[in-house]
């Protein structure tokens, strides 16, 4: 599946998005955040207060319990700041 | 929704006209007896520091996804003729727009109405992120409750 | 009252361009964030019926008072950086400007409020009469108890 | 004291302005109309339904039982409907 970054969590990551297959074991966008902190200090510094990031799957917000089963895009962002 | 209902959403780096979006909305029409806009403009300062200008990151595809969505929830909740949401990305500088909401009815509150929730959802829904820079660097706006109770006004029963 | 408020109040026969009035209250300016516009239209019809025109009667000397006089309440009530008030007198056909207002404030939910404040006490307190030219004859507009609570709201504590 | 009237009020009476010096046990905007429905039919079709006739004095909405006392202008008009 595509993984997209936006704002500091795309700086903290430091790439704008990319293709990931994760583990059968990760079933939820709360635990594909978790999969990532363990991957690498970058993932683990834009992760580091999961509950701030905020995640949609298919261009759609979405909670931290959500299955990823099926998702063909995941996006994960600050809170927004438009307007 | 109505038949002579006019929705135009645009995400672009372009400056807009305000004066020609309302303008297009209203022009030649009797049915119209009440318009409203909104301009968002980018301020030179935030808590006395000086803001030199701001970057608006986006997510294409869903911030599309996301106004229209809004847009089309203002058009069942409010009776409207006509409805524009033009929002800019990239780099803009003091004094210049950032987005447009304008909004028209036969009825003035429902204009009015419209056009605030149309605001607030834009302000804590819409995949839009704001960069500022400031002297000696720059920061990443960060979220304001205060919007977030604003939107929250349009879900209670 | 701050010194950078620029207030202006007209009451005019003539047409108005809402675009250049936008653009007078926020032109070069930093330090406006928001700029909400609302534009009262003619419509050419009411509750199914032709409306050929309206007719605006004033009570001059009053008309301006008023006007200034909730003008200045909203300056105290909202932190605005300008605001302007226009309504027109005499013959107004369908699609005409009727009546403008624009705020500018640093903050988007000042700039609405005031701006539907004014509308509201337009609405019910400034002495203006609408007279509607219909098939058949002419009458009066009857005040609408809808206008009446709209406004109470801004008195409630 | 300057008497005016407006929209149907001035249809009504048949003039938009008069000069007049009403007695003095008239002393009350309420008592200015009362006495005015009694002067001819005009201004009793006119203010045939007291409570909907708004009054101001000098500029200023006032109620039905303010002294007229002093008034220089006095107005008289239906509910507004300006905006």
């Amino acid at each position: 599946m595509k993984i997209k970054y936006f704002a500091w969590v795309r700086e903290r990551v430091g790439k704008s998005e990319e293709m990931l297959d994760p583990p059968p074991d990760v079933r939820t966008v709360g635990e594909l955040m978790a999969w990532l902190s363990r991957c690498s200090e970058s993932y683990a510094h834009a992760f580091e207060t999961p509950k701030v990031v905020r995640a949609a799957i298919d261009h759609v917000h979405v909670k931290p319990d959500t299955p990823i089963a099926g998702a063909r895009e995941i996006a994960f962002f600050p809170p927004m700041t438009g307007g | 929704m109505k038949m002579t209902a006019i929705v135009t959403i645009r995400i672009q780096e372009e400056d807009f006209d305000t004066a020609r979006e309302i303008a297009q909305l209203s022009k030649g029409r009797t049915d119209i007896g009440a318009v409203v806009s909104f301009s968002g403009i980018c301020r030179g300062s935030e808590h006395g520091d000086v803001i030199g200008a701001l970057t608006l990151e986006h997510y294409p595809g869903m911030a599309e996804a996301e106004i229209a969505r809004h847009a089309n929830e203002a058009m069942v909740r409010w009776p409207l003729n006509g409805l524009t949401i033009i929002h800019r990305t990239g780099r803009i500088t003091p004094g210049e727009n950032i987005v447009l909401v304008v909004t028209a009815s036969s009825h003035r509150q429902a204009a009015f109405q419209a056009a605030e929730f149309l605001m607030d959802y834009l302000k804590t829904s819409a995949p839009f992120w704001k960069r500022e820079e400031r002297e000696g660097g720059g920061n990443w706006v960060e979220a304001r409750a205060h919007d977030d109770e604003a939107a929250r006004r349009w879900t209670k029963s």
